[in-house]
């Protein structure tokens, strides 16, 4: 298999592949965790302003008073990577075609010499993350083979995409379907790692801020 | 596997729901649970971290409601969990956790961590891996009524008393009336100048209100020891007194966790709404206090601070009523560090402090508290919770600090002036 | 013709030295190379004597032919010819029949184990070679005698480079490439579809000057011409950085000659050379005049996701994912069931706690 | 219709900075010239350079007094710049396609003057010529 071929591999049975797998995945434990349901609060509910799953989805966003110091590397770091992905993701205008191909939607895009700069500072900041979890007891005692695996996972697609547009390395062609199967193996595991916290997060937020809100704390 | 850890692991099975689930699986082991934690900041052992507690619960509910867990222990790769790592687990589940809910609120991916434990505890008790300590209290409360024992007619002779020392009469079963007061043993035993105060508000306000003879005692060891059987035992005397003297609201006293069993928990161990309002007495007195019905005269001159009980503030939304009494009451109030929703455990909440062999660990922990009230240097210190006071009295001996810990409702009856005719009670 | 030195030959034809040693500069720029090397070319090339090439076309459509003949003399490519004894091409000698075979078999005697075969078109394997013969002897047959004579083989033309358009899938006639077939030569492919000539010129002032092959990059072609993408060359590159893309063909970001990417534009996986040699006398090239670049200078470039759609979308379109939503949707209601029937076995067989089940 | 009639072309673009780094090289090789009389190349179409970045290169360089034209298979251009021993050398093809570019630092660029070999077989020539005559 050639460059472009395995290139063509990974955009066509390879994605399709991946794609099926990840939706697969994803609505199996979506459905696999929500449907154990959970019983009504019958406790008479407390009304208070700004106590609600919803507020607890956004809020949850932002460190709780006196957190930030306790560990600021988790903080900034967590910040940088989880933005600089989003933008990586979503506003570089390559990706934002394959949202296009794929389901026919599309919106501006970064010039590529910012989404550059973005992805160096990912980078970055996932390496101080990663370091940070090597050094700082608590994360090394609570960190096994999954911590260290979905780093890795995450880390790769951002670094292979960064290494394919400034050509290093590896041919161009090369690290493109590099880039591309890392995506794809990311896809294939986030349903059954730690990495499905992206949708899980959302629930796991909104669950936390229905049952403190029904006490009126908006936590 | 032993009867007991069976029993343990099918309670488990009933209690994981959705929200756990989505607990386990938001999970990044961030570790930022660990920094809100006082166990884990005044000791700095990572096993103290709050969703490390959670492991038995976590493989239970993998190894039972994943396909991939299940798969795993099909194929004997998942690990199982045994009577000896619950046992082991006990001081993670009970000594090093009061529930008081910090962790749940800086949680980044939203995990309610303390909703976790106190299912955790369900297990845990049910496959007897509770702490003896606790296990006494829910023993002396469902069988003689109180977690210290206490029985009706110490409380009767604790009203003649207060009967006599302040001179208003103490209703009790007196049907109808709108307050229904709830005491706590710590009250009746240790601060009899509770009741004497309720009395004084209420004859201020102008308010009905009676003990009842069936149900006085607030406190819920069932619920500390994460038993639903036994704190609903508990909890349906109370229901059963209240809807038997058709009282409008009963008063949790100055009691945490008493509050969270009857306010929160109560109507879900009993399975229906309840027919009655529950109020904490800070609520009650908030209330008073916006429609005028409480008047004080004189204020505390001395510099205090107030310690925020769990339960009552971040656990149970009740934050500004007591600032607002606190400055009706003293000129020099002040703020520790992380006050109100934010405000540190005294370490002894959630059925800890009746852990003996627990109570190295929660003086360790007390440093927390220690430095909160170095950087303010209050002369007194007031609290709402009678277990955080006791807590609080033994963790400033230890370090002898000379800070007298009083309660908030008494503090402000002191200052309720005595003449019944102006009040026209 | 009798082989003798370059230089002669290009004065017999009025070419002074000046004129050579001006084309010998471009060569080596468009090569590449430091300007320094167009001295030495010229220095080598002066000396060296013509060497006999062999032509032979295969399955092939003669478009390589004919780019190269078309972009033929007064331009530089055009000196080729003359800087070479081409003593085979079935399309340019005025031989034919029994009479071109002889010459062909002449060459090869004369010139065994020195000249240098030129291939374009692939080789048919399919029944036998059948699908393409000359002379009654099939393409195979003949590459395999002529091969066995030849210094070193060019795989002119992505036909004879890869297996070219006649292997597209689904590859009725069996189709390979020259170095399917040859192992035990030296070969170098000069892919496009067709090739830029002067690649082919250049190849052979190497050849000539340094007496051996130019650096060869994974597939086989030469480094100076291949070794950069046609992105990183193109002139509208500054467009893709900023992120201005054409949308359609008639669009303004079309007009303005924005990026070509989103329009299915291969330069970024394509390493050829038309970006700064440009074609038909450097008039132009494809991205120029507003089309993006098909990536023919690439192995299976027709059979790489389509020529119009942009690199970063899928190579075709997704199949498994309804079915892959509705096995989510099965197994995850299969697993919600059972783990909801598990729940409320346990609660079934929950016996109420007593005081004595708190102890073990 | 040409193809400057076609309404699609390329914006010229903007500077680079490519072309001011040639101006560094140009001050490299000048200061080589004088020290060591060694000169040097440097290939115009081998660098990434916009046509804006040409014309300010050219501009910079600006104008001097010597323009050779060369008619050796298409037209050849060399005109000294503003700075003595720096020379713009353009070579077209024979439609007037420009097909290499070069500055070149000497103190004449080696494609003027002649070749040992050629002056021989001029000088042959001419003694015949000149036998011819008497």
């Amino acid at each position: 298999m050639n460059e472009l071929q395995f290139l063509t591999w990974v955009r066509g049975p390879g994605l399709d592949a991946a794609v099926a797998i990840f939706l697969l995945g994803t609505v199996w434990r979506l459905i696999e965790i929500y449907g154990l349901g959970r019983k009504k609060d019958l406790a008479a509910p407390r009304l208070t302003p700004g106590a609600s799953g919803w507020h607890t989805i956004v809020r949850r966003s932002v460190p709780p008073e006196g957190m930030f110091k306790q560990s600021p590397v988790t903080y900034v770091g967590g910040y940088v990577f989880h933005i600089g992905l989003a933008a990586i993701v979503f506003l570089f205008a390559p990706h934002i075609k394959l949202v296009e191909g794929l389901v026919g939607l599309s919106w501006p895009g970064l010039p590529s010499q910012i989404v550059d700069l973005v992805s160096v500072v990912t980078l970055a900041a996932m390496v101080v993350v990663l370091v940070d979890r090597i050094k700082r007891p608590v994360k090394r005692f609570l960190s096994g083979f999954e911590d260290w695996f979905t780093w890795a996972v995450t880390f790769l697609p951002v670094l292979t995409g960064w290494l394919a547009v400034q050509h290093l390395l590896l041919p161009y062609t090369t690290m493109l379907a590099l880039h591309i199967l890392s995506v794809e193996v990311l896809l294939v595991t986030l349903p059954f790692t730690k990495l499905f916290h992206a949708f899980t997060v959302f629930g796991s937020r909104w669950y936390n801020g229905t049952v403190n809100g029904h006490k009126g704390v908006p936590v | 596997m032993s009867a007991t850890l069976e029993k343990g692991v099918r309670v488990l099975k009933e209690v994981i729901d959705a929200p756990i689930a989505s607990y386990f699986n938001s999970c990044v082991h961030c570790g930022l649970c660990a920094e809100a934690c006082l166990f884990y900041t005044e000791t700095g052992d990572p096993k103290y971290t709050p969703i490390h507690k959670l492991e038995p619960l976590r493989r239970v509910y993998e190894q039972e409601y994943t396909w991939l867990g299940r798969l795993a222990k099909a194929v004997g790769l998942a690990k199982p969990v045994t009577d000896a790592e619950l046992h082991e687990w006990q001081e993670l589940v009970y000594n090093s956790c009061t529930l008081c809910g910090r962790c749940s609120v800086v949680c980044p991916v939203g995990n309610d961590i303390v909703y976790m434990v106190r299912k955790l505890r369900e297990g845990m008790s049910a496959s007897g891996n509770a702490p003896d300590g606790i296990k006494g209290a829910a023993n002396r409360t469902v069988t003689i009524g109180s977690p210290m024992g206490v029985k009706l007619p110490a409380v009767k002779a604790q009203m003649k008393h207060v009967e006599e020392d302040y001179g208003i009469p103490i209703p009790l079963d007196a049907e109808g009336a709108e307050y229904m007061v709830m005491l706590s043993s710590m009250e009746i035993i240790n601060f009899p100048e509770y009741l004497g105060a309720i009395a004084k508000i209420m004859r201020q306000a102008g308010k009905t209100w009676t003990l009842c003879s069936t149900a006085f005692e607030a406190t819920n060891a069932g619920m500390q020891i994460g038993n639903s059987d036994l704190a609903r035992v508990i909890v349906s005397r109370i229901v059963d007194g209240a809807e038997r003297l058709k009282v409008k609201c009963v008063i949790s006293p100055e009691c945490g966790h008493a509050y969270t069993a009857l306010r929160w928990e109560g109507a879900n161990l009993i399975g229906r709404p309840f027919t009655f309002q529950v109020k904490h007495i800070i609520e009650v007195l908030g209330e008073f206090q916006e429609q005028g019905l409480l008047k004080t005269e004189g204020m505390e001159t001395d510099r205090l601070t107030f310690h925020d009980p769990c339960q009552l503030a971040r656990r149970g939304g009740v934050i500004q009523q007591q600032r607002r009494l606190m400055k009706q009451i003293a000129a020099d109030f002040v703020e520790m560090p992380d006050a109100g929703f934010m405000n540190w455990c005294c370490g002894g909440g959630g059925g800890a402090s009746a852990i003996e062999e627990g109570e190295e660990l929660r003086l360790e922990a007390f440093k927390k508290k220690k430095s909160q009230l170095e950087a303010v240097k209050p002369d007194r210190l007031v609290t709402a919770c009678a277990n955080c006071r006791i807590v609080l009295e033994e963790g400033l001996e230890h370090y002898q600090m000379d800070i007298p810990v009083i309660g908030l409702t008494e503090t402000i009856a002191e200052h309720i002036p005595d003449s019944v005719d102006k009040e026209g009670a | 013709m009798r082989a003798n030195r370059i230089l002669d030959t290009l004065a017999g034809q009025g070419i002074t030295r000046r004129a050579f040693l001006k084309y010998c500069a471009t060569l080596a720029s468009l090569m590449a190379l430091p300007p320094s090397a167009g001295k030495a070319f010229a220095d080598a090339l002066a000396k060296a004597p013509r060497p006999s090439v062999i032509w032979l076309p295969f399955q092939e459509c003669t478009g390589c032919t004919e780019a190269i003949t078309r972009s033929h003399s007064p331009s530089i490519e055009g000196m080729l010819f003359d800087m070479i004894s081409l003593d085979y091409q079935e399309t340019l000698m005025a031989a034919a029949g029994h009479q071109a075979e002889a010459a062909l078999h002449e060459a090869i005697q004369r010139n065994m184990g020195k000249y240098l075969l030129i291939v374009d078109g692939s080789v048919p394997l399919g029944l036998d070679g059948a699908y393409s013969c000359i002379a009654g002897r099939s393409n195979l047959e003949t590459l395999k005698e002529v091969a066995a004579g030849a210094a070193a083989i060019v795989a002119m033309g992505s036909c004879a480079a890869y297996g070219g358009l006649p292997k597209a899938n689904p590859n009725p006639t069996g189709a390979v490439a020259v170095s399917d077939v040859i192992k035990d030569k030296p070969i170098i492919n000069i892919p496009g579809c067709p090739p830029i000539p002067v690649v082919m010129t250049g190849v052979l002032a190497h050849f000539l000057t340094f007496g051996g092959l130019p650096e060869l990059d994974r597939l086989g072609r030469p480094k100076a011409f291949y070794g950069e993408t046609i992105h990183d060359r193109c002139y509208r590159r500054p467009f893709y950085d900023q992120g201005k893309f054409a949308k359609t063909f008639d669009d303004e970001g079309a007009r303005k000659g924005w990026c070509l990417f989103e329009l299915g534009c291969k330069g970024p996986v394509t390493y050829n050379a038309c970006a700064s040699v440009k074609w038909n006398d450097g008039t132009s090239w494809p991205v120029e005049s507003g089309h993006g670049c098909l990536g023919c200078s690439e192995p299976d470039f027709w059979d790489a996701g389509g020529f119009y759609k942009a690199l970063s979308m899928p190579a075709r379109p997704l199949k498994l994912e309804p079915a892959a939503i509705a096995a989510g949707v099965v197994a995850g209601a299969a697993i919600a069931a059972s783990s909801r029937s598990r729940k409320s076995a346990a609660k079934a067989a929950h016996e109420t706690t007593t005081l004595a089940d708190l102890e073990k | 219709m040409t193809l400057p009639d076609i309404p699609v072309a390329a914006a010229t673009g903007t500077l680079t900075g490519n072309a001011r780094a040639v101006l560094g090289e140009v001050a490299t090789l000048l200061d080589g010239l004088l020290r060591t009389g060694e000169g040097g190349l440097i290939d115009i179409r081998g660098l990434p350079m916009s046509p804006a970045d040409r014309q300010w290169l050219l501009e910079q360089l600006g104008k001097g007094e010597v323009e050779i034209l060369m008619d050796i298979g298409g037209r050849s251009r060399i005109v000294e710049t503003g700075l003595p021993a720096v020379w713009w050398i353009e070579h077209r093809n024979e439609h007037g396609v420009l097909a290499s570019e070069f500055v070149q630092v000497a103190y004449v660029p080696e494609l003027i003057s002649a070749h040992p070999d050629d002056v021989e077989s001029g000088l042959e020539a001419l003694r015949s010529r000149i036998s011819e005559l008497s």
